[in-house]
């Protein structure tokens, strides 16, 4: 019992990270109609928005360590950031300490600027394009955003931990009645959860309450007539873009404590976001959000080891097992809407 | 000829020389000289061209007339490649077996996926054969991987069967019944064609210039050839004209009477088999099947190949296969030392600021070399490299015809 | 017993009762027209005719079978065509091929797989299409890739494909909407002829009334789903009814 | 026949006043095709003009130019709507400086209801008529109003077409074709709007092929043949002109 | 003169070594620093530089006049980590650049696909870093030598160790990643613990590809497990790692005892992912920086002054393989495959960094001394991220060539090739 609750929780987890994901990448793919293959490089960046701000804020001059020497016999030296030479020590390493949540704050105007750039020079020329046409410029986009990172950054992951406040784990099973130590959640995890329900709920709002969702949907699939009744389109799918380039980095900055970012996380991410916007159902986010929390739980389930005994492997193919289950029964995923991408 | 119109034919005649004397074509600038580094017509490398131009003909024979995007492709080469495999290791080391079961697998599979993939249409279909291929991907990596025989056993499956991540590869003990199990200094016998092996090579000199002509190579650019043929044939078949016309207006086809189904089912199934056909000649050329033939990486591949020589068209999917390989094999090798070497001739300064410009771009920064042709391709040339050359093509006759007409007017003036 | 039998045709959308009790029979080798005000569900009988919708209660009966449960593809090898009411045609082929399409389905049935033989060496669906594109006046036309045309030229060409399959019963769905008053006056002498030449059977939506007046020999007037009137043209023409709801001063 | 307008700013408005609408050596291309080639003409305010032409003449090109469509593009020319250049804008600023088109595939967004397609009109500003007193035009569209737009039937589709146009405050309205698929009442309901609506002051271009229909309506006509303009003056001209109709009209 | 007879014998006054190592994809950090490692050996075979382990190598045949007076040339390839990009990287650099003998590599699948190739084609492959036990068990072939230590060897140095530290009664849960490597170093560090007394309470297979193991290390907390150990390497170790150090496991009591965490093989790279998380958990490695022998000492030396940072592991092992498949040409007195197969099996020396080393001839296994390492506490710089805790003395990590945990599989013979 215990063990399916954790799953549970895990699932709920993973789910979140995946409908955020897929959250940004319906909103470009699924509504807007463009095969982004560069979602994934968006995510990666927001992650290294994280990187970088610890970087900037562990930014240092050296000073030496008299009576030592380092490993070629030279002097040794210490780095001291500046943080500490301005704020004193104890305010600069807590600056540092929270890095992570501090870069939502750069993230998010990096990454809306990163989106609205990436529409206006280049996807916008690709609406009208097949999607095979906009299949090799978002990859070979992707190509050279991951490239960059890798050229300043290098292949290896690069840790970028949450606050100190944040270490530890919250105990759900001692909250509950089970014994203490079982179903325990790391705190970090729970602020990624909370955040993911936030943006989650603050883009369905945006889109649900406003106009602007009918208009984006419409101009989709009619482009000519939507401009044809006085709207400018192009200004609102700039905007969308930038929106869903948002909600990309900031899931990936929020994502970095848990794994440690590399400059192909993309990459990783990139096929599974898609198949969960497709099983959710184009154009539809509540089915991709849905979809996200579903094959999140579903894999936790897969990776119990009382489940791998009996069908060993599932864990592997378990989402694509479903992807195909789901698509099979349902022909436009959980919630798709008609027509959108059909052909 | 062959059943072709004049512009077909001369397509078909102009690729054969293309692929004859590529030993020639690929390999412009002699040995040891600072260009070398750009040949490409070795063995492997040109094998791969053809090879991947294959599949990527095969690919586009689903894609390029129906519309339906696969994004699982690698899946059939995977397939093939293991089938050729285990004939090698089971039967002996005859290619002309391996590929034919090659085919037959991919067959098989293709019919399994495609029945069920082609139920759905669009981003559906796309996915539905990616998840396929991912499927077969984790399986062939994992689980069919495992030890089949036991671990204290020694015996075929010791490695399951697919080798796992290592790959599937040929040993010492594989049965080989109509085969030698080993050769005469007891190595493992290498694919041949009735005793010739694949592997020969000879060599060229002339001058500076050092030409490789291999068995494996002309073996399979024939088989190229052929499949190339087959696909023009397809294209401007009835069969071609009614995939076409599926991408076009899939409705209108079924109260025209026509069922859209079998037709997609048999273009899947075809296309499928020029993967698996491929698969099992990348065998043939590497006796090594590996998992990774199956990622979505490896599907994706052959998307862009095709999209960067020119959807739709005959000879795009090879031109595209031709420079990602291209890319792939020749620009990630050269090195700073290299760069160097090539300006050595400038002054110290300036050499190491041209070599740090360039740096980035060559050797590990290939993907972004790769990043910036995808993007500049289709931000250009909207049709493809294809549409590059008809460009190319259409300035030189424009050139041509200013430069008649300049001649014939400027008397008069 | 006529060509085509509807029997207590049903259709309903959502709270709509699109067709409600719809009878009709159409005699072989006749035109039947089928006017009525917008929304009536003409288009939607069509579409049970041809398998695009499935009727919820009823029989639709064709040359003594049924085509209900079958699949578009089957209904158009029993022998109905079916022009649209706005074109469906291939637009990413040439008029030509366009053509060549129907007549494939026509001669290989639903599914044949000619991989190898190329489409040039089809000399005799290449004359017939060619006969045909000649009667509606596109001949020259004919390299044109179909999806830059203009609209009435599309129509056109949908009806082209339509009638070189030489169907028993031909379906259309406003044919001359669009279309010059030449072309449909061309239009109406081509089917006229056609029927007589082929022995072919039309029923035909239309809300021109010239060009129902000039072809149909019975009609049919369908409001709110279910048939008001069947009739000869001429009694037609002078129904009290039929005049207010539906014809209006044209009439 | 035509002097091209002159619009500077300096100019007192009221020497130009006449032409409200104003095209002037318009030439358009569908990528390498010349579709319309070199037309000009004046529609002054309160004027309906009729532009006529058989398939194919290049009346829809000449439409979706004047509305600044992506496709055809227009290469040269300048278009003038009350003193403001039209040439110089994209499709929506063009509908924001009170251009409204009825295109000839009436255009109903898939994916919203009758209602959602409405209130896409109002979105930008100028507002027209209110979505209630649409309805009241035509009843039909409100019994509808829940439905998908796409899914209305051919006629439906054609009113809700107009019916989106009139939600937006138009000076001039450019009708492809608005008869196409409606039965005799309702062209009749919608003549009379027509009028009524130029009573107020509304320009009105009108392409039909419907032509003495059309030409009974119209102040003035105009008839193009292949991208260009052969006939220009009063409508009465052109239905008094047997040999005019029969070369270009074949009527 | 005499150089003929086999694949890409070299005919004018150079001799071409191919660097076939990771560029792209997630171990393209450890293949720059291979590759630094590389350049730095054909630097010291051609006499210049420092000369770095030149002077500490038992064997003094290498002259610093290149190999066999032939001036090194190297061409470099990218392996993408993919067995196929792989074989066909070292395939140009044999058919195209003439290369006599293919180093590198940072997988084991790759290093057995590459070492098939090489076996095929007549050229000597001297793998990089290869850690699965099949890659000289298995699928061991006569071209083909591995410096790098081994699973079994992990498995059988740090079994002592734990026991010492964590005692006797121990229950173990594995987390193993789903491919080969995995495979051999569950079972070797599961056989040697289990010797120990240890009991395995379970183990469970994780997709290669999975980023996030939040499912996987949550059925730990349920079980009655104290150990944990994560038979990951590369991004799968560090993102394994730092979940169930989140997950809170280090803080956990079980069954009265701290629960531990165990990391069979180290890497540096990795461990600076993982930052602090790696703190205090022992695993494995080849070799460390802060070795104090003269060999590891000079070898740093050299590398640091070059580059500005000490050398890794893999930096290591593909240095010492470079000299010494040079050492064995020069005492071969041919580049011909078989006669520097000769020259190497059985092959003794000293001097590498290790201790006294034995290249086995059965199975082309070095055998030399394993080092046990623990994440420290109080790292001084990013490089100096583990300290050593014991050298495992190379008799207690032998074994014979026929283990179970390495049958199957032949030699085969040499091959020269064309
Ligand atoms: N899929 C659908 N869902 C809901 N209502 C529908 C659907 N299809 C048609 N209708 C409704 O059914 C009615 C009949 O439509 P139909 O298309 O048959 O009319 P019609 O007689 O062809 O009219 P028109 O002459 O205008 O083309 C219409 O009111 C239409 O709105
Ligand atoms: N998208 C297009 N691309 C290329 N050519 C086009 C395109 N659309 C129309 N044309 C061509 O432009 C010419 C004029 O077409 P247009 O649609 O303007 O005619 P029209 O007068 O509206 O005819 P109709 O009465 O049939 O609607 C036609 O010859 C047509 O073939
Ligand atoms: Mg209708
Ligand atoms: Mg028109």
């Amino acid at each position: 019992m215990d063990a399916i609750i954790l799953q549970i929780l895990n699932g709920l987890d993973k789910g979140s990270a995946y409908a955020l994901i897929a959250l940004g990448l319906t909103l470009i793919f699924g509504t807007l109609g463009v095969v982004n293959f560069a979602h994934g490089a968006l995510f990666m960046i927001g992650a290294f928005c994280a990187v970088t701000l610890s970087r900037l804020l562990s930014l240092s001059h050296e000073v030496a360590i008299p009576g030592q020497v380092d490993f070629l016999g030279n002097p040794a030296t210490r780095d001291v950031p500046y943080v500490y030479d301005i704020f004193g020590e104890a305010a600069g390493a807590a600056i540092i300490d929270w890095s992570v949540p501090l870069a939502i704050l750069l993230a998010i105007p990096v990454m809306i600027a990163v989106g609205v750039i990436m529409e206006r020079g280049l996807i916008k020329h690709f609406y009208k394009r097949p999607h095979a046409d906009q299949i090799l410029v978002t990859f070979g986009l992707a190509i050279v955003l991951q490239e960059i990172i890798k050229y300043y950054y290098g292949a290896n992951p690069i840790p970028a931990p949450a606050p100190q406040a944040f270490v530890g784990s919250f105990d759900f099973g001692a909250l509950i009645g089970f014994e203490p130590g079982t179903i325990i959640y790391p705190y970090w995890r729970l602020v990624y959860f909370a955040f993911a329900v936030v943006i989650i709920g603050a883009v369905f709002a945006f889109l649900q309450f406003t106009t602007f969702g009918m208009v984006v949907r419409a101009g989709m699939a009619d482009r000519e007539t939507v401009g044809l009744l006085g709207i400018n389109i192009d200004k609102r799918f700039t905007i969308m873009f930038g929106l869903a380039a948002a909600v990309a980095g900031l899931a990936g900055v929020m994502y970095a404590p848990i794994t440690s970012p590399n400059y192909h996380m993309g990459m990783d991410f990139l096929v599974l976001s898609f198949v969960v916007v497709v099983v959710g159902g184009m154009g539809s986010l509540p089915g991709a959000v849905l979809a996200g929390f579903l094959l999140g739980i579903l894999e936790s389930f897969a990776s119990m080891r009382e489940v791998l005994e009996i069908v060993p492997g599932l864990n592997q193919i378990i989402i694509y097992l479903v992807a195909i289950v789901i698509l099979l029964t349902r022909p436009r995923g959980l919630m798709g809407r008609k027509g959108v991408m059909e052909d | 000829m062959f059943g072709l119109d004049k512009k077909d034919g001369s397509l078909l005649l102009i690729v054969t020389a293309l692929v004859i004397f590529a030993p020639f074509l690929l390999n412009p600038f002699p040995e040891g000289s600072a260009l070398a580094q750009f040949n490409a017509g070795y063995p492997d490398l040109m094998q791969r061209f053809v090879i991947f131009g294959i599949f990527a003909i095969g690919f586009n024979i689903l894609f390029g007339l129906t519309g339906y995007l696969s994004f699982g492709h690698a899946a059939f080469l995977g397939v093939g490649s293991y089938a050729a495999m285990w004939m090698f290791k089971l039967f002996g080391m005859n290619v002309l077996p391996a590929l034919a079961l090659s085919m037959i697998m991919s067959a098989l599979f293709a019919v399994v996926i495609g029945y069920v993939s082609l139920r759905r249409s669009g981003i559906y279909f796309s996915i539905l054969t990616l998840a396929f291929a991912m499927m077969s991907y984790a399986l062939a990596y994992s689980v069919l991987a495992t030890d089949m025989d036991g671990p204290t056993q020694q015996g075929l499956l010791q490695k399951g069967l697919t080798g796992g991540e290592t790959g599937l590869q040929l040993t010492l003990q594989d049965p080989r019944i109509l085969g030698a199990q080993t050769t005469a200094d007891g190595n493992i016998p290498v694919p041949t064609l009735f005793g010739l092996e694949m592997r020969s090579a000879t060599e060229l000199v002339l001058g500076d210039w050092v030409f490789t002509f291999s068995a494996g190579y002309y073996f399979s650019a024939v088989v190229m050839l052929i499949a190339f043929y087959l696909s023009i044939r397809i294209f401007r078949s009835p069969f071609g004209m009614v995939l076409r016309s599926i991408k076009s207006n899939q409705q209108r086809l079924t109260y025209t009477g026509m069922n859209p189904r079998p037709y997609m089912l048999a273009a899947f199934v075809i296309s499928g088999m020029y993967a698996g056909l491929a698969g099992g000649l990348m065998a043939a050329m590497d006796p090594l099947a590996g998992p990774e033939r199956m990622f979505w990486t490896a599907s994706g591949e052959v998307v862009l190949m095709t999209i960067l020589g020119g959807v739709g068209t005959l000879i795009g999917p090879v031109l595209g296969a031709g420079a990602i390989k291209y890319m792939e094999n020749i620009i990630s090798k050269i090195n700073s030392d290299i760069l160097h070497s090539w300006f050595a001739f400038l002054p110290d300064g300036l050499e190491d600021f041209i070599v740090a410009i360039i740096y980035p771009f060559i050797g590990k920064g290939w993907h972004l070399t790769l990043g910036i042709i995808f993007m500049l391709v289709v931000i250009f040339l909207p049709g493809g490299l294809v549409q590059g050359g008809q460009k190319l093509a259409a300035l030189f006759r424009r050139k041509k015809q200013e430069d008649t007409k300049s001649a014939t007017t400027e008397p008069a003036e | 017993m006529g060509l085509l039998e509807v029997k207590d045709v049903n259709k309903r959308f959502g709270g709509l009762q699109a067709l409600g009790n719809v009878n009709l029979s159409v005699a072989e080798q006749t035109v039947h027209a089928i006017i009525g005000p917008n929304g009536a569900g003409k288009s939607t009988l069509l579409n049970c005719l041809v398998g695009k919708l499935i009727p919820d209660t009823g029989s639709v009966m064709f040359d003594g079978q049924s085509v209900l449960g079958r699949t578009p593809f089957e209904i158009n090898q029993m022998g109905i065509s079916r022009v649209f009411q706005t074109p469906e045609i291939f637009g990413d082929l040439t008029v030509m091929e366009n053509m060549l399409i129907p007549c494939f389905a026509k001669r290989d049935g639903s599914f044949a797989l000619h991989g190898i033989r190329s489409v040039v060496s089809e000399g005799e669906l290449r004359d017939q299409a060619e006969q045909m594109l000649e009667d509606v006046n596109m001949l020259d036309k004919r390299n044109m890739h179909s999806a830059s045309m203009s609209r009435g030229d599309k129509r056109r060409l949908e009806m082209a494909m339509c009638l070189v399959q030489n169907p028993k019963l031909l379906l259309l769905d406003e044919p001359t909407a669009g279309m010059a008053r030449a072309d449909t006056n061309n239009t109406i002498d081509l089917l006229k002829e056609i029927k007589e030449k082929r022995n072919i059977t039309i029923a035909i939506i239309e809300h021109d009334m010239h060009v129902v007046f000039s072809l149909a020999e019975r009609i049919t007037v369908l409001a709110q789903g279910t048939p008001l009137v069947e009739d000869t043209p001429e009694n037609i023409k002078g129904h009290p009814k039929v005049k207010e709801a539906y014809l209006g001063e044209a009439a | 026949m035509n002097v091209r307008p002159d619009f500077s700013k300096n100019r007192n408005m009221a020497e130009t006043a006449p032409a409200f609408l104003s095209v002037w050596d318009m030439h358009s291309y569908y990528g390498e095709s010349y579709i319309v080639q070199g037309i000009s003409f004046n529609v002054h305010e309160g004027e309906i003009l009729a532009l006529l032409g058989r398939n194919g003449a290049g009346k829809t090109t000449t439409l979706r130019s004047i509305a600044r469509m992506d496709d055809p593009q227009v290469n040269h020319g300048e278009i003038w709507l009350d003193h403001q250049p039209l040439h110089k804008m994209t499709s929506y600023e063009a509908s924001t400086a009170g251009l409204g088109l009825v295109p000839e595939d009436r255009r109903i967004i898939p994916g919203l209801t009758v209602e959602e397609n409405l209130q896409l009109a109002q979105i930008a500003p100028p507002i027209g008529w209110s979505i209630e007193r649409l309805y009241d035009l035509f009843p039909r569209l409100g019994e509808r109003r829940k439905q998908e737009g796409v899914t209305l039937s051919g006629g439906e589709q054609q009113m809700l077409s107009i019916a989106r146009a009139l939600a937006r405050d138009v000076k001039v309205l450019l009708l492809d074709e608005p008869y196409e698929g409606l039965a005799p009442v309702i062209v009749d309901e919608i003549e009379k709007t027509l009028r009524h609506i130029k009573e107020q002051g509304m320009t009105t271009i009108l392409v039909e092929q419907n032509a003495i229909r059309a030409l009974q309506l119209a102040d003035r006509a105009i008839i193009l043949d292949t991208g260009s303009i052969v006939f220009d003056g009063s409508a009465e001209e052109v239905l008094e002109n047997d040999s005019l109709r029969a070369e270009y009209l074949a009527i | 003169a005499g150089h003929e007879g086999f694949t890409n014998a070299p005919t004018g006054s150079t001799v071409t070594l191919g660097f076939n190592v990771p560029q792209s994809g997630p171990y393209a950090d450890e293949g720059a620093d291979e590759l630094r490692a590389y350049e730095l050996a054909v630097e010291h075979l051609n006499g210049e530089g420092d000369g770095g382990m030149l002077n500490t190598f038992s064997s003094k045949a290498l002259q610093g006049n290149g190999i066999l007076g032939k001036k090194v040339e190297y061409v470099t390839g990218d392996t993408q980590t993919k067995s196929d990009a792989a074989r066909a990287s070292a395939k140009s650099m044999i058919e195209k650049d003439g290369a006599i003998m293919i180093t590198g590599g940072s997988s084991s699948g790759v290093a057995v696909a590459v070492q098939a190739l090489c076996q095929e084609a007549g050229v000597i492959f001297m793998a990089g870093l290869t850690h699965s036990n099949d890659t000289t068990g298995k699928d061991k072939k006569a071209n083909g030598f591995r410096h790098f230590f081994n699973s079994y060897m992990s498995g059988a140095a740090l079994a002592p160790v734990l026991a010492a530290n964590y005692g006797t009664d121990r229950k173990a849960y594995h987390l193993t990643a789903d491919y080969n490597w995995g495979y051999t170093t569950e079972e070797a560090v599961r056989s040697s613990t289990e010797a120990m007394g240890w009991e395995t309470v379970g183990t469970v297979l994780t997709p290669l590809t999975q980023t996030d193991f939040s499912s996987y290390i949550t059925p730990v907390l349920q079980s009655d497990a104290d150990v944990l150990v994560l038979n990951h390497y590369g991004g799968n170790m560090v993102n394994s790692l730092t979940n169930a150090v989140q997950f809170g496991l280090r803080d956990r009591q079980v069954n009265g005892k701290n629960f531990e965490i165990v990391v069979p093989l180290y890497s540096r790279l990795m461990a600076k992912g993982a930052g602090a998380n790696v703190k205090g958990i022992f695993g494995s490695t080849n070799w460390h920086w802060s070795l104090q022998d003269e060999g590891s000492k000079a070898f740093v030396q050299s590398f640091g002054t070059k580059y500005g940072f000490p050398p890794s592991q893999a930096a290591h092992t593909c240095y010492v393989q470079a000299l010494l498949y040079a050492d064995a040409v020069e005492r071969a007195g041919s580049f011909a495959p078989c006669a520097v197969v000769e020259a190497l099996e059985g092959f003794e020396f000293d001097g590498m960094g290790n201790g006294p080393t034995l290249y086995r001839a059965e199975d082309h296994q070095c055998f030399k001394d394993v080092l046990v390492v623990k994440g420290k506490e109080n790292p001084s710089s990013e490089f100096d991220l583990l300290e050593i805790v014991e050298v495992t003395p190379v008799e207690q990590v032998t074994y014979e060539p026929d283990h179970p945990q390495f049958a199957g599989g032949a030699l085969g013979s040499c091959n020269n090739g064309a």
